[in-house]
């Protein structure tokens, strides 16, 4: 209780104090009141994590009612997730905003908003009122707004900030219609509210109602077609938000779902393909747009779409697994999809913060000007390389483990099942190794054009590697992908809890969680091992033979051609424009020419630009209409008095006359039908 | 274990059978049989050249793909005894380990920053992307048909029936062979004896690899070619003892090889561009595999 | 004491009029500050009583008479800032005041008043009142205000007028002729059914012009436009909330007739149609001062579709308005020091203000969430309430396409807001931007925290004010 | 008798419809009022001085005196051209008029009320919607307030129909309101004219959103 009390009372203190600091201490402040927070709220999670419930009652207030904090294991799941990142990415950021020193009011609004993102989700992991939700929902939503519009000189930043805002904005909508319904039926604004009223009355209502939900979650959460906000919002805002949004922010999202899933009490089955069509859909469909993208953080972007139709599909057999009774079906996909929200929180975030990297040596994030870091910032290199193979979802990491587990459980599920059921397997399937495949894809491209070969650009200043303690917590993350990757029965024990919230424990005494998933994953991590073995034994090998022999140093062979430079580079649009090509069909791009033409060319010019179909259809098109129809009646204040006058008269009249005629009118309606 | 040395032996005479044949074919008399070993060995005694633009990922690229391969093979089983490891969902394991060394391979050739390797760096991810889904498909509706999840289980229970069965092992043996063409990157995908670059996908990756690594490469395309002809073999010999099916091995990888070897004498590389397509056709025979499989068992409602 | 009040704040008014020393007007001013105090605490103290028969303190009358005095003081205090910046002459500036003071008087004499006909009177008052005040800068466009404000209001006044006439018309067949609203009340069953009906029209048009809905909604626009920003703040604000009382008592007769319904018809289409005029013109506008009139208009609507709601819509409707009134006017008195800066109302001129004046930012980046109704602002509660009410009166469509609206006003008004915040305006001249102490902004902040307080822990007292004063509404 | 005066009454709202002259319409305003004035004479049933002295006040003094002197003045201070320029033709107005009128009437035969006098209704809500169109088709600022006040004189024709005065001092206070207004209306008619050379609506249609 008093720690409570504590916890909400740290940002408040520092939100007070913030005006009257200076930039730098403000900075530390910050970063300290986050830790403390995660200290707090990570006590809790590990007794959460450990089986108990806890639970805190508050009075609240005549206009909320009884508030309810409880923390139970999956919120402790995800606090812990959200701490992590939070610390890491806040160390990252004390670094990486040095560059902004100046813009010192700007630092500290920026710094409030960080306390106030974190302290939000822990919140939301906790709070069981829907009002105080709501609230706190919103709280985040905003100072997540205004921790994207960093550098909000710029009109684009604005621009896609408000984007976020407004379709964060739909998804509370969403949730209130949700919240509104329950309490207009059952008089109260506690979650268990939400259970009683679908256990009431199951079938249709319960189902609607969770789609209500899941739909205000997902736009959070980034299921395409409601995912149009991250690709603007993500390259917007400074590369340790974009960490934290992508690995953690749209993570809530999740939570929801799942939260709704404990909650809401319903025909588990259908919810589980529901979820699972637009998990495969969005897999698909975010990873085929990110191989377009040519800037960096857009890329990744688009690859938070595609891992959240993972994290969907795991949660989706999870569901279905629940609908059958198929207990072992169950804990593999709600297992498989909780460990790679994990998974995917630490790779994209230290994909995104050593984009950030880049972006500060080089100032760009378009990938056809960068090339040949690999040289100027190894270190950054290297991890990035690692989150890659990470996301591709290749052994040894830890993208693998996760993948794994929901690969199992599609083929557990397979078992016993009929056509229907087998057929949305088989396409889960395909699409998840498509995924597999074009992330890899993607991903070398990534790599490959921006840390490989020669420069591509050059860059009037120099280009040089981030300082050492900018480098710590990257290095943190990635030995913990390398550590789930290697040793992954470390974190099935804290799993273990929040997949039986789900799952239940089971009637009759089958093998325990933690034997089943660690049977099932002990063979491979022993591949693994062994596998790690083989390199390092090829390699010492290989270092042995290559003792005495010579090592010359030559130009890369250019077929005969002896004067290449890095114009003749191969360029990311040139590595995918055969992928593009098959592909045209989905992806709408424009290409803007310049040939280049005469005996002495002056050069030329091309570059393409990727549209999002969806996004144009389902956002762009309908808000021009809703304006056109808005704009339509402008004329109304048009300075004359006389029109004044004559609403006045107008709307007298009609009110007057139109129930006159009211009888006459539908007398009409009906003729006209007649006819 | 038993595979593993099997496999071995093979990938000593495969690549030298085909190109024997080849030689034969187009009426010259050709190396022996185990030439390929010598040229691999004689590498692994020269010194290297490295290009000024490549970083460490282009030095430790082949050791991993050599390493993966050698991973991948340790998985395949020989009909009843196990590959070294052998677990439920292996087949997951192997794809994703051959893939890894894929990965490596690709991004060794763009750190060269050649004009060239790209081309063949960018050819090699989209087919093995498209290939995948292709083994994926087949090796799940081995699953479905017999009910387990790993390699060894797989192909021990696998037992050739009613005809409707041979139809399915038949697309099976043909699927599982191109996988193995794409993934060696042969015909009538590849066409590793063309001399123009613009035209190769695995030969102009390693351009510029020399010394240790290119042996290392080379070797691992050989075991490379042994391992998926292991698996083809074992589609058939799940049932039968190794007094028969020790010789059945060798006779069809035997008979795969010379196979490579006639359709690469006789048969024209495939347009670039037609490639994707006829890959993704691959997939589509695997569903019809699958829906063969549904229809052995049944599951139609 | 309303007595008392009345002919002292006339007499103060009157006093403000012709004196033309700083002193003596800061002096008349604080007494009229006591005054009005004094009156509100009187009121509370005897809730309930009635005084020289015309003026009852009822709850709802005591509620917004507390929210009147609440923003009146800090209202006195920006109209000194303005008038210090503003080199206006003596003379005008006692003009200000006088109307100033009567316009306070009237608007809380409206509130207190249990005669329909009282109620108009004061209305009258206050269109007198507030158009001097919108006049105070004496310019063309400032005239225009004016005189399109007198005008409408007189015509609505006179519909007003009609509809009264029509009321005591359809009081024939019960036994008293008396238009208090008790007694109305009492005799509801009486009520002649066609006379009601018309009485009910004209009197809700005409009080539109009061309340900023549609129809009538046109002229309040350019007077809070054109009206010295910490006028408009009254005018946006408890102004409006003299129009709502008109309409709000009214209502609870007819509700209590067999014509609920059909009025809750009329309410509902002109709110939903407020709403829907107020998001064409937050998407179009680019004048601040407009915009935040419009966002005014958009709140009546909703308050009005609360009304039309019922249930716990009536609830919502008060709260709802009351919290308005705090936000709005603190949003109207940063605009005041926004002009000091930047000297343009148009979006265009204006950017970059959280660079020049922070505090300042602040209370506008605040403002904006309040006024859009954003959790944690206090008006989500109402809101949340008003969309509730809806959704129990069965009106989804209705609902949703309110929230569209809603939403698209977000849209709009965050996208000027932040570009006033953040985006550096073109052709500006940062040299001589005045410095602005952050304790100006000290009452605005205040306004705000209390919409937030009141929304989401609101005292027992207040909660038991509004359940008063929707008590005799049909459940 | 009375039903005699009314009708005049409607006549000189068809002489509005039709009339040019600024003055003109003054004057009919004037005449206006002491109809209303004879109006309420003849219906008062007893005579109370002080009541007679409100009415005296209210129609004679202020309807047909102050407010036309003062509109006069107006006229010739801010030189108003003395043609009224209607948007509409005359001849248009006349007709709208009269429908206004017929349709009036139409409406006061569907009431079924046995208080109130018909023939005051109809007049009442003629002049009233004849007012609003007025005001609605007329180009000078000064007719928009001749309009109001034409709308003024109708109102008090309704309250006569239903009959029932106010309490004394309520009434009082409508009556100064209504004073008031015109003269704040009369007030700014001056400044625009100060301001504005020719006092034409069109000008006044600067503050828009359009």
């Amino acid at each position: 209780m008093n720690l409570i009390k504590i916890f909400l009372a740290i940002p408040v203190l520092v939100i007070i104090l913030a005006p009257f600091l200076k930039v730098k201490g403000n900075g530390r402040i910050v970063f300290l009141a986050v830790v403390l927070n995660a200290l707090l709220s990570g006590y809790f999670a590990l007794q959460a994590l450990s089986g108990q419930l806890l639970e805190f009652n508050f009075a609240g207030s005549l206009a909320t009612g009884m508030v309810n904090l409880r923390i139970d294991a999956l919120s402790g799941w995800f606090i812990l997730i959200i701490n992590f990142i939070f610390i890491t990415g806040g160390f990252y950021g004390l670094f990486y905003m040095k560059s902004y020193e100046e813009q010192k009011n700007n630092l500290r609004l920026h710094g409030v908003a960080f306390l106030l993102i974190h302290t939000a989700l822990l919140s939301l992991c906790a709070i069981q009122n829907s009002i105080i939700f709501l609230v706190v929902w919103e709280i985040m939503a905003l100072s997540a707004f205004l921790a994207v519009t960093f550098e909000h000189e710029k009109m684009a930043t604005i621009k896609a900030g408000l984007n976020y805002l407004i379709q964060s904005h739909f998804s509370i909508l969403f949730l209130m219609i949700g919240f509104i319904w329950v309490a207009f039926k059952t008089g109260s604004y506690d979650f268990n509210a939400i259970t009683a009223y679908s256990t009431a009355n199951p079938g249709g209502i319960a189902l609607v109602l969770f789609v209500v939900f899941f739909i205000g979650y997902s736009i959070k959460a980034g299921f395409v077609p409601f995912h149009t906000w991250l690709p603007y919002a993500h390259p917007a805002a400074p590369s340790h938000i974009s960490g934290i949004m992508s690995g953690v922010m749209i993570k809530i999202g999740i939570f929801g779902i799942l939260r709704m899933i404990t909650l809401i009490k319903v025909d588990y089955y259908t919810v589980g393909l529901i979820i699972l069509t637009f998990s495969v859909i969005s897999g698909l469909y975010g990873v085929m747009l990110a191989i377009m993208q040519h800037n960096l953080k857009k890329l990744l972007a688009y690859h938070s779409i595609e891992n959240i139709g993972i994290i969907g599909m795991g949660i989706g057999i999870g569901c279905i697994g629940l609908g059958n009774g198929n207990y072992m079906l169950a804990s593999l996909g709600f297992a498989g999809g909780l460990l790679h929200t994990w998974n995917h929180a630490l790779f994209k975030s230290l994909l995104f913060f050593t984009a950030g990297n880049v972006y500060q040596a080089t100032h760009t994030l378009h990938i056809e000007h960068l090339g040949g870091l690999i040289k100027k910032m190894p270190q950054t290199a290297f991890l990035f390389l690692i989150a890659a193979i990470a996301i591709s979802g290749i052994p040894p990491f830890n993208g693998f483990i996760s993948e794994f587990i929901i690969y199992s459980g599609f083929y557990n599920w397979m078992q016993g099942s009929m056509l229907g059921p087998l057929m949305a397997i088989v396409f889960s399937v395909l699409a998840l190794v498509l995924i597999g495949g074009l992330a890899l894809l993607c991903f070398t491209k990534a790599f490959g054009i921006v840390f490989l070969g020669q420069a591509r650009h050059h860059f009037h200043h120099e280009v040089k590697e981030v300082s050492t303690f900018q480098l710590l917590p990257l290095y943190l993350i990635a030995f913990f992908i390398v550590f789930i990757g290697v040793f992954p029965q470390f974190f099935l024990n804290a799993l273990s809890k929040p997949v039986q919230l789900f799952t239940g424990i089971p009637s009759q005494p089958v093998i325990p969680f933690q034997e089943q998933i660690g049977g099932i994953l002990l063979p491979v991590t022993v591949g693994t091992w062994i596998f790690i073995g083989i390199v390092a034994v090829t390699y010492f090998v290989r270092k042995l033979a290559m003792r005495n022999r010579k090592v010359a140093i030559g130009s890369t062979w250019g077929c005969a051609y002896i004067a290449p430079n890095q114009k003749q580079q191969y360029t990311a649009g040139s590595f995918v424009r055969s992928y593009s090509k098959l592909f045209k069909l989905f992806l709408s791009s424009s290409k803007s020419e310049e040939e280049v033409q005469g005996i002495f060319p002056s050069g030329g010019t091309y570059e393409t630009h990727i549209y999002d179909h969806l996004e144009k259809y389902l956002i762009d098109n309908p808000i021009a209409a809703y304006k056109s129809l808005l704009g339509r009646f402008s004329f109304l204040q048009n300075g004359r008095l006389q029109f004044y006058i004559l609403y006045g008269i107008v709307f007298i009249v009609s009110v007057i006359c139109v129930p006159l005629f009211y009888d006459q009118i539908v007398l009409f309606i009906e003729f006209i039908k007649q006819i | 274990m038993l595979s593993l040395f099997l496999i071995l032996i093979a990938a000593t005479f495969f690549t030298g059978i085909i190109i024997r044949v080849k030689s034969v074919a187009s009426g010259r008399k050709g190396p022996g049989i185990f030439q390929p070993l010598k040229d691999v060995a004689r590498l692994f005694k020269k010194g290297v050249v490295y290009s000024e633009t490549t970083s460490f990922v282009f030095q430790v690229a082949p050791t991993i793909y050599f390493s993966s391969v050698v991973m991948a093979m340790l998985v395949v089983p020989f009909g009843q005894s196990k590959g070294i490891i052998s677990f439920n969902g292996d087949f997951i394991f192997f794809a994703y380990v051959l893939a890894l060394g894929k990965f490596f391979s690709i991004i060794s050739a763009m750190d060269t920053g050649s004009s060239f390797e790209g081309m063949g760096a960018s050819r090699e991810a989209l087919y093995s992307m498209f290939a995948e889904p292709a083994f994926f498909i087949l090796m799940g509706s081995l699953a479905l048909l017999t009910g387990y999840t790993s390699f060894q289980e797989m192909f021990a229970a696998l037992h050739i029936g009613s005809y409707i069965s041979y139809a399915l092992a038949i697309l099976g043996t043909f699927v599982l062979m191109m996988v193995a063409m794409i993934e060696n990157s042969r015909m009538p995908i590849d066409d590793p004896k063309t001399h123009l670059e613009l035209t190769m996908v695995h030969e102009v990756m390693i351009l510029d690899n020399s010394g240790f690594d290119l042996g290392l490469i080379l070797t691992a395309g050989y075991l490379k070619f042994a391992l998926y002809g292991a698996l083809v073999v074992n589609l058939f010999i799940g049932v039968f003892q190794y007094k028969y099916s020790i010789p059945m091995f060798f006779i069809i990888q035997i008979v795969l090889a010379s196979g490579v070897g006639l359709i690469e004498s006789f048969m024209a590389r495939f347009r670039m561009s037609h490639n994707a397509q006829f890959i993704f056709v691959l997939t589509s025979v695997s569903l019809l595999i699958f829906f063969g499989v549904l229809l052995i068992l049944g599951r139609f409602v | 004491m309303i007595g008392i009040y009345l002919i002292a704040a006339f007499s103060i008014a009157l006093s403000l009029f012709l004196s033309r020393k700083k002193a003596i007007t800061f002096i008349l001013l604080g007494i009229f500050m006591i005054l009005q105090g004094a009156l509100t605490v009187h009121a509370y103290l005897n809730i309930h009583s009635t005084e020289l028969s015309y003026f009852t303190y009822d709850s709802l009358a005591v509620l917004l008479l507390l929210t009147l005095t609440i923003i009146a003081i800090p209202a006195i205090f920006h109209s000194h800032i303005y008038l210090q910046d503003q080199p206006a002459p003596m003379q005008s500036r006692a003009v200000y005041y006088a109307a100033f003071v009567l316009l306070v008087t009237a608007i809380s004499a409206g509130y207190l008043a249990n005669h329909i006909a009282v109620i108009w009177i004061f209305t009258e008052i206050t269109t007198l009142s507030a158009s001097a005040l919108i006049y105070h800068h004496r310019n063309k466009l400032a005239l225009e205000g004016t005189w399109k404000y007198v005008f409408i209001c007189a015509i609505s006044i006179t519909f007003v007028f009609i509809g009264i006439l029509f009321l005591s018309l359809s009081l024939q067949n019960a036994g008293s002729d008396e238009l208090s609203f008790k007694n109305l009340l009492a005799n509801s069953a009486q009520l002649n059914p066609f006379w009601l009906r018309l009485a009910f029209l004209f009197i809700f048009t005409g009080f539109t012009a009061k309340l900023g809905l549609v129809p009538m909604f046109t002229a309040g626009v350019d007077a809070k436009d054109k009206a010295p920003a910490p006028a408009g703040a009254l005018l946006s604000s408890v102004l409006m909330n003299l129009g709502f009382v008109g309409i709000f008592r009214f209502y609870i007769v007819i509700a209590n007739t067999p014509l609920h319904h059909w009025a809750n018809l009329v309410i509902g289409i002109a709110a939903f149609l407020s709403v829907f005029v107020a998001t064409v013109y937050m998407v179009k506008v680019k004048n601040l001062k407009r915009m935040m009139a419009y966002s005014s208009i958009e709140h009546m609507g909703l308050v009005m579709l609360g009304v039309a709601a019922g249930g716990i819509g009536y609830y919502a409707a008060i709260l709802h308005i009351i919290l308005h009134a705090f936000v709005k006017t603190s949003m109207f008195f940063q605009f005041t020091q926004l002009y000091r800066v930047y000297q343009s109302k148009n979006i265009y001129n204006i950017g970059n203000y959280y660079k020049y004046n922070t505090s300042g930012a602040m209370v506008l980046l605040l403002a904006f969430i309040s006024a859009t109704a954003m959790p944690p602002s206090g008006l989500f509660v109402s809101e949340f309430l008003i969309f509730r009410s809806l959704f129990e009166a069965h009106q989804i469509i209705l609902l949703l396409a309110v929230l569209l609206l809603l939403t698209m006003i977000i849209w709009a008004f965050g996208k000027n807001v932040f570009k006033i915040l953040f985006i550096p305006p073109v052709g500006f001249d940062e040299s001589k931007v005045p410095v602005i102490s952050p304790w100006e902004s000290a009452s605005q902040f205040a306004l705000l925290a209390l919409a937030v307080f009141l929304g989401l822990n609101p005292p027992t007292e207040l909660v038991e004010l509004i359940k008063e004063s929707v008590m005799l509404l049909p459940k | 008798m009375i039903d005699v005066l009314l009708i005049t009454f409607i006549i000189t709202l068809f002489y509005i419809a039709i009339a040019n002259r600024m003055l003109t319409y003054i004057k009919v305003l004037a005449l206006q009022g002491v109809l209303l004035f004879v109006v309420v004479f003849i219906q008062l049933n007893e005579i109370n001085p002080l009541n007679l002295a409100l009415i005296l006040l209210e129609t004679i003094v202020f309807k047909s005196v102050a407010v036309p002197l003062f509109m006069a003045y107006v006229l010739k201070r801010n030189n108003i051209t003395r043609e009224a320029e209607p948007y509409l033709p005359n001849f248009v107005s006349l007709i709208i008029t009269t429908v206004i009128v017929v349709v009036t009437i139409l409406l006061a035969n569907g009431v079924k009320d046995t208080h109130l006098d018909k023939i005051f209704f109809v007049v009442a809500l003629s002049s009233l919607f004849t007012g609003l169109y007025f005001i609605a088709t007329r180009r000078k600022i000064i007719t928009h307030v001749i309009g109001y006040l034409i709308i003024e004189n109708g109102v008090f024709v309704l309250s006569l129909a239903v009959g029932n005065e106010m309490p004394m001092l309520v009434n009082l206070g409508i009556m100064l309101d209504i004073f008031a207004s015109v003269l704040i209306l009369g007030i700014f008619l001056n400044k625009i004219g100060d301001v504005f050379k020719d006092v034409d609506v069109d000008q006044l249609s600067s503050l828009k959103d359009y």
